[in-house]
């Protein structure tokens, strides 16, 4: 492939971030830059130390890496386990993940808050079982649960992509030379299918970074996020200025952590496909 | 080993309760009898044929469909090319693209959607056009995402043998690179039709008057409770794909073999 | 013999209701080098995968050192596997491939490091060590794939062909190489291979399959010399294979041709098969021999020229001779009986078997230059 | 294909800004056979959202309908147009009562039409609670600790608190907003969850006992359970109104007009009424009320109810920013 | 000779600085088979790339039918590749591979019909239309491979080690075909093997390379019997190669042993390489020849056993021979003056080189049984 060449390609994806990604990125840092009545500042953008912020700040990375781990957790063994398994046509256990997602979201969380809530369905059930009742809405566990529910499909996806794409050969020869199911695991999946964890990362981390209808709904509006910060200086408080200086110092964070930790990731085959 | 299948099994079991269990609880709803969504009043249909009387449900399933299939088509079309570009650039810009391609994806989607809403009333009557722009914007790093593995697993001999065999470059691309690459853009269309079915926020901001999807309509309702059309909306929609599932992955190339042969 | 290591006992597998191994059933005997030999998709990757565990057989049994492995894991067997395509890790370098299976073991760091440089030595691939697998060229991934393999000093090795990407130069260089190891480190070998001379240089016994089936095992001069089927005689080195009548014990007619010959007891008047090696048809310019040709085409071997004759009684001879007969030129044909190889016309079964092996080559014999 | 852009010129076009779910629809299409003026019917869910899109210059909206200090910002900041409510057939229908509720934010009734109003109060299962409620107390005392919901809105919980401390909703005195400040701190602990609009289902599935919730809410939650009591605390509370405005970017003031005519006709308004059951303040709509309804102080709060409650029209940008300030320290608590 | 179809002029060719290709000439002719041949990463498959315009030469031209075509684009060259790793377009059932540069010519789909059942027939794949890449055996995916180049019927055909992975009968059975498909479709050949034999069966012309240059250009039986330098002698066939000190024309000494020889023009008592080629050296039982010697390993090779013979002189000769000798018997050895093949020792580029390819491969020569 001619390389200079095929570079031109990029053009017309140039020409729509330049117009569609950069150009309301700069009103938005311009908006960051400037207090309410439009003055130049800093303010803003620093605005992400102050002791509430921070608060939010720690507490949604917390919430966001809690939950980015436990669809790590979830969805790795579920990728594992559907490699060894016979089914032919691996690609419809992909639909099969991504179909719960055509559902709408805000119905899914809300039928979500029926199953956990104190009086839901799911103690409903457990009453009749004589079990005890769990007590888990409107808690930063509900949150997450929301969460993981929410984006496990997206670090599915590409994780089960990458492990799906290991050669056999290879996990048979780690065998061969010694390797029980454990040590195959840690040893040759693992990283192998590095690059499909990044994608799934990514997909993951990042959107649950801003996420706020989730803790709305599952978390009773008792915790604050930073997405619930940003949404509310936008469409509450109406201080535009603070939630543009707010999310562009997310958003810088939150690239400079995946430049930092994605280094690498690209260049290892991350299969994030059918 | 026959141990550790039983345990695949129940766990593969319990990630599909896990995944479904709402998606039960929204069916179980659209044959509620009662409108509120936490009290049992009977089993009905009603609501079934409520639905395809409602008039602004049924806009707003176009509204969304059509929505979500343009936004992804061109977001796949300028994804597919956008990615193969910069696959091909130096390490220095395969950085830089990849860093602008991120940035809606790490921008909270209300500052997109506003960012968006004051840029485009600059030069553009908010309406469906706006809201297709702004879909296609945020379903793009998908895309991306989603084809630059499969454009680093390429197998660039295949293409080589096409170009010995005679191919133009640009034949070759269509018929050897394309199909290769052809899952990746598959799942970066499905991922975006489902972000794009999914969005409320950007779409509110950047929408028109009188266009509304799905989401704008079901968030408008929350307030006075989720109409039960909605859920069975939701429950057929969900049947509808299922459907559509089962039908893809019918042994098709067993079905199929023979009209491969009459057309050769 | 040394003692019997491995039993493979009446084994059967198929896939997807397709029959791979029928019944197959081998001993592999102590510090042995057996070599299984066959067409493509005869079944020899198979059984080497139910020796190393990685597929179970659907009957049968595997003993190794009188105990029953059929269903212990890979990881437990004390085998070890040169792949076909050298599955290496990629994402390790070729000193932590190598140091694998030795980590697992928990050997010391110190004693992995001296054995990484020594197998690396055995391999030709010295100062490798921090290179990646996918940087190097088809050959040295071989190459290390073989010492991945050594470096744990199994009892036995499984080597699925794994000289095929090297030249002939580095593969004869480590066909002695591979001969010396088993040697020095006393582990038996089974080998895979579809390069005859390879399997007759290096083995001490060579297994020939065929469509799942052994068709002969024996020491390469036996399956060289002595093979018990038209298939073995045709697989194993290029032959004339010739319909031919016993006329009585120790004479064969041969396109109506007498020629003495060894063998007895075919009874009178069969139809039998009878194989010549090409280097056994022994020319000359003299108008002498047993019958007399014409040279019908030439082909330089380098050791030798390979000649098509055909015999005035109307028969094509493949002959390989150090001397030059120009192609129209008259030859003196004659054949040692000693050389000539008396076999039963195969049973339906074999028939079928051969068929198909000749069909899918383009036979030489049809060869007009 | 944006509002104002409308090809079909020849066609009168109203671009008309609502609350979602706040009007049948049928009504809409009822209009524009009547009167052959085209509705472009947009909807939002707060007045902040509504305010932030109409300011955004997208859509040139004719008429919106928003709440009363978002309809006093419009005012204030001359972005309505002033109509002539007195030409009108039915404007009358509407009680003097509204249009004087209504002069906290237009003073001289010149730009907004009322359309619901209502109050803001608590929502309580009379099974588990014990005896009538008749104070905000039960929120503050613990008594029924994770067993209240709050309203997830900021103005809305500052009120609750400056109410119940006997100040006005509309204060700027710094003191006691951080007086109300510090006694929601206090009670966060109590509160099962802040919710906005799911209060209602919540305390009708009986996850909690008492909840914060707006007059019309209530009388919805009753519907699915008759053992749920609404009352409107006697510390006073806030006193909601929602009223249309006609925007300055509007063109076509007789249609305008028309369309507000249209709203107040008795048929119209008892047909959005019967939509959402929030209380209106067309007189003719109550008087056709079934008695049992008229009674229900969840749709027509009496007098006595209101006495001591307040229309909410802070907009003090010096306000707004501590009550952002104090409401995030509360959240991030 | 026939007209010059191809001209390699001058050509070089470095990959990330490091040179690949130095100063490449070479004529191929209409109709000719020229066969590349050389060790594992000498430069074969960037000349044939070269060829077929994937990859452009930093210096020099290649002259196509008189015109210069060193920046034509592949898809314009009349020229069509069998690629070394295959490159099946893994998406495409097997005929639609085959049918790829047909439909871009625009046949018709009847002949596009005949063309794939025809080309498929002459691998030995008839029926296999509609099997999809990934389902067949590396073998017969190579055929495949061989079937989509041929049946463009293009006026040259490269082919990158086409039978690597085809078992020795298929291969034979192949190499007979190209070489039938040659002559009856009049193609020229350029054939790349690393298998010594492969290339003195088939080629017209041999090109042997090394570190991306030519050793040398010839006939099979030039390049075999007449070796220009040490390389060409130790990479063609196995050879023994002796240090010996030219006595005078047609006299020369190795070990202390003069050998009559039939080469002249080395100068007196001048060092020079020997090269005798195993089949060259005949051993007999009666204890006469030139010198005496004893059998130290012997190895069953099928047409020939292998030995190493050990003269009393202290040379360590590579003896084939059709006899028997068991290790430890006393033999006479001697060589036909014809047989020794005397070149001048390496000029200190040359060493280097060989030198080089010596390391890689063990040497058989130190093998001890
Ligand atoms: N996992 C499998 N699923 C289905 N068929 C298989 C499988 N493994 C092998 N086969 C089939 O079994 C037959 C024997 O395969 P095997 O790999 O043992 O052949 P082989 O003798 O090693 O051939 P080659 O020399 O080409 O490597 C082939 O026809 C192959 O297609
Ligand atoms: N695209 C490339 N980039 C960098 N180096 C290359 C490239 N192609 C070839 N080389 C190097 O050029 C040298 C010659 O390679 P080439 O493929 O021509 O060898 P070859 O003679 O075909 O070897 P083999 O018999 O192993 O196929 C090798 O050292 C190889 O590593
Ligand atoms: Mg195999
Ligand atoms: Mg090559």
């Amino acid at each position: 492939m001619n390389r200079s060449r095929t570079r031109l390609l990029a053009i017309p994806y140039i020409i729509w971030i330049a117009g569609f990604t950069v150009i309301p990125l700069i009103f938005i840092i311009a908006k960051a830059m400037t207090d309410q009545g439009g003055a130049f500042t800093v303010g803003n953008l620093f605005a992400i130390f102050s002791p509430i912020h921070r608060k939010a700040l720690i507490m949604s990375l917390s919430l966001a890496a809690v939950s980015t781990v436990i669809c790590i957790l979830i969805a790795y063994p579920a990728a594992i386990i559907l490699r060894e398994s016979h089914i032919k046509k691996k690609s419809i256990i992909l639909f099969i993940l991504i179909l719960p997602m055509w559902m709408n979201f805000i119905l899914r969380i809300l039928a979500m808050q029926m199953l956990i809530s104190n009086n839901g369905i799911i103690n409903h059930i457990l009453e009749v079982l004589s079990l005890p009742q769990i007590k888990i809405i409107n808690t930063p566990q509900a949150i997450v649960l929301g969460m993981v529910y929410d984006y496990l499909p997206y670090m599915l996806l590409p994780v089960l992509n990458s492990i799906l794409s290991i050669p056999q050969d290879v996990i048979e020869a780690a065998q061969d030379l010694g390797s029980d199911r454990l040590h195959v695991i840690t040893h040759i999946i693992l990283p192998l299918s590095l690059g499909g964890v990044g994608s799934g990362i990514t997909m993951v981390f990042v959107p649950s970074m801003t996420e706020f209808v989730i803790a709305n709904i599952l978390g009773g509006g008792k915790i604050l996020l930073l997405g619930n910060i940003i949404e509310q200086e936008f469409t509450v408080s109406m201080n535009w200025n603070l939630g543009s200086g707010l999310s562009v110092s997310l958003m810088a964070f939150v690239l400079i952590t995946t430049l930092i930790f994605g280094r690498g990731n690209e260049e290892r085959a991350g299969g994030f496909s059918l | 080993m026959k141990k550790s299948r039983v345990f695949g099994r129940i766990y593969i079991a319990l990630l599909m309760i896990f995944l479904y269990a709402p998606i039960a609880v929204l069916v179980m709803l659209s044959f509620n009898d009662s409108r509120s969504r936490v009290v049992w009043g009977g089993f009905t249909l009603k609501w079934y044929v409520a639905l395809f009387r409602s008039h602004a449900i049924t806009e707003a399933l176009w509204t969304t469909f059509t929505l979500a299939v343009l936004s992804s088509i061109i977001a796949c079309a300028l994804g597919l090319l956008g990615a193969i570009g910069i696959f091909s650039m130096r390490r220095k810009n395969y950085r830089l693209m990849l860093f602008f391609t991120n940035i809606p994806l790490v921008n909270a989607d209300i500052v997109t959607g506003i960012a968006l809403l004051l840029w485009f009333v600059r030069f553009l009557p908010l309406g469906f056009t706006s809201v297709l722009l702004a879909h296609v914007t945020f379903n793009i790093p998908y895309v991306i995402l989603c084809i630059l593995p499969k454009l680093r697993d390429m197998d660039m001999q295949q293409y080589e043998a096409a170009l010995d065999l005679g191919a133009s470059g640009t034949y070759a691309f269509i018929r050897i690179l394309i199909p290769q690459i052809l899952p990746g853009v598959l799942s970066g269309f499905l991922m975006a039709l489902t972000l794009s079915m999914d969005d409320f926020v950007i779409t509110y901001f950047t929408k028109g008057a009188g266009v509304n999807t799905l989401s704008t309509l079901i968030y408008g309702e929350i307030r006075k409770g989720i109409k039960p059309e909605l859920y069975s909306l939701s429950t057929l929609l969900f049947l509808i794909v299922l459907i559509l599932l089962i039908l893809v992955n019918l042994p098709y190339d067993r079905l199929f073999s023979k009209n491969k042969l009459e057309t050769r | 013999m040394a003692k019997e290591l491995i039993r493979i006992d009446n084994i059967s597998k198929s896939f997807d209701g397709m029959s791979v191994l029928k019944n197959l059933t081998l001993s592999i005997h102590e510090n042995e080098f057996v070599t299984l030999l066959g067409p493509s998709g005869c079944g020899k990757t198979t059984t080497l995968r139910i020796l190393s565990g990685l597929e179970t057989p659907d009957e049968g049994r595997v003993i190794f050192d009188g105990e029953d492995i059929t269903h212990l894991p890979p990881n437990r067997r004390q085998l070890n596997t040169v792949f076909q395509r050298y599955a290496l890790f990629t994402h390790m370098s070729v000193a932590e491939n190598i140091a694998f299976g030795l980590k697992i073991k928990g050997l010391s760091a110190q004693t992995i490091k001296e054995k990484i440089t020594y197998s690396l030595k055995l391999v030709g691939l010295e100062g490798y060590e921090d290179r990646s697998p996918s940087s190097l060229s088809g050959g040295q991934q071989q190459r290390i794939a073989i010492a991945r393999a050594i470096v744990n000093e199994p009892k036995v090795l499984l080597l699925d062909e794994p000289l095929g990407a090297l030249d002939l130069k580095l593969r004869q260089g480590m066909q002695y190489e591979l001969i010396r190891l088993k040697k020095e480190l006393g582990i038996t070998f089974v080998y895979i291979t579809h390069d005859q001379e390879e399997a007759l240089t290096m083995s001490d016994t060579v297994v020939v399959m065929n469509q799942g089936k052994i068709q002969q095992i024996g020491t390469p001069e036996d399956i060289y010399n002595e093979p018990q089927n038209a298939f073995v005689a045709d697989f194993i080195g290029e032959s004339n294979l010739i319909d031919g009548i016993m006329v009585h014990d120790r004479l064969v007619n041969i396109g109506g041709l007498d020629m003495p010959c060894v063998d007895e007891g075919f009874g009178e008047n069969n139809p039998v098969d009878v194989v010549i090696r090409p280097e056994d048809v022994e020319l000359d310019n003299s108008g002498a021999g047993q019958t007399q040709g014409t040279v019908r085409s030439i082909v330089f071997k380098g050791v030798h020229w390979e000649m098509h004759v055909e015999s005035d009684t109307g028969i094509t001879f493949l002959v390989q001779s150090t001397e030059h007969h120009p192609v129209g030129s008259r030859v003196g044909i004659s054949v040692d009986p000693y050389n000539i190889q008396i076999m039963h016309k195969p049973s339906s079964e074999d028939a079928r078997v051969f068929d198909q092996s000749e069909a899918s080559a383009v036979p030489g014999e049809n060869y007009e230059p | 294909t944006g509002g104002s852009t409308a090809s079909e010129s020849a066609h009168e076009t109203l671009t008309v800004f609502n609350y979602s779910e706040y009007l049948d629809p049928e009504m809409l299409e009822l209009f524009t056979e009547e009167t052959g003026i085209e509705i472009k019917y947009e909807e939002a869910t707060t007045p902040e959202e509504i305010y932030t899109k109409y300011i955004s210059g997208g859509i040139d909206y004719d008429l919106i309908c928003t709440s009363d200090y978002m309809v006093k910002r419009l005012i204030d900041e001359g972005e309505a147009q002033p109509v002539d409510f007195s030409s009108m057939e039915y404007s009358s229908n509407i009680g003097q009562k509204f249009w004087d509720i209504s002069k906290s934010v237009d003073p001289d009734n010149a730009y907004a039409l009322p359309y619901f109003w209502g109050t803001l109060g608590l929502l309580y299962d009379t099974t588990k609670v014990k005896g009538d409620i008749d104070s905000w107390d039960v929120l503050f005392n613990g008594e029924y600790a994770q067993d209240i919901i709050m309203q997830d809105s900021m103005r809305d919980a500052f009120m609750i608190a400056l109410k119940y401390l006997g100040y006005s909703i509309n204060t700027t005195n710094e003191n006691e907003i951080r007086e109300a400040a510090d006694l929601l701190m206090k009670q966060k602990k109590d509160v099962q969850a802040y919710l906005v609009d799911e209060v209602r289902d919540e305390i009708v599935a009986g996850n909690a006992s008492i909840g914060v919730i707006y007059s019309g809410e209530a009388y919805l939650g009753n519907q699915y359970n008759s053992d749920l009591a609404y009352v409107i605390p006697k510390e006073g509370s806030e006193l909601w109104i929602d009223e249309w405005v006609v925007t300055k970017k509007c063109k076509n003031m007789d249609a305008a007009e028309k369309f507000l005519d249209f709203l107040c006709r008795e048929d119209v308004a008892t047909a959005n009424f019967e939509y959402i059951y929030y209380s209106t303040p067309n007189e003719a709509v109550v008087a056709a009320m079934d008695e049992e309804l008229k009674e229900n102080p969840a749709v027509v709060p009496t007098d006595e109810s209101i006495a001591n409650c307040e229309v909410c029209t802070q907009n003090d940008p010096a306000t707004i920013e501590l009550y952002n300030e104090l409401w995030k320290e509360l959240k991030a608590q």
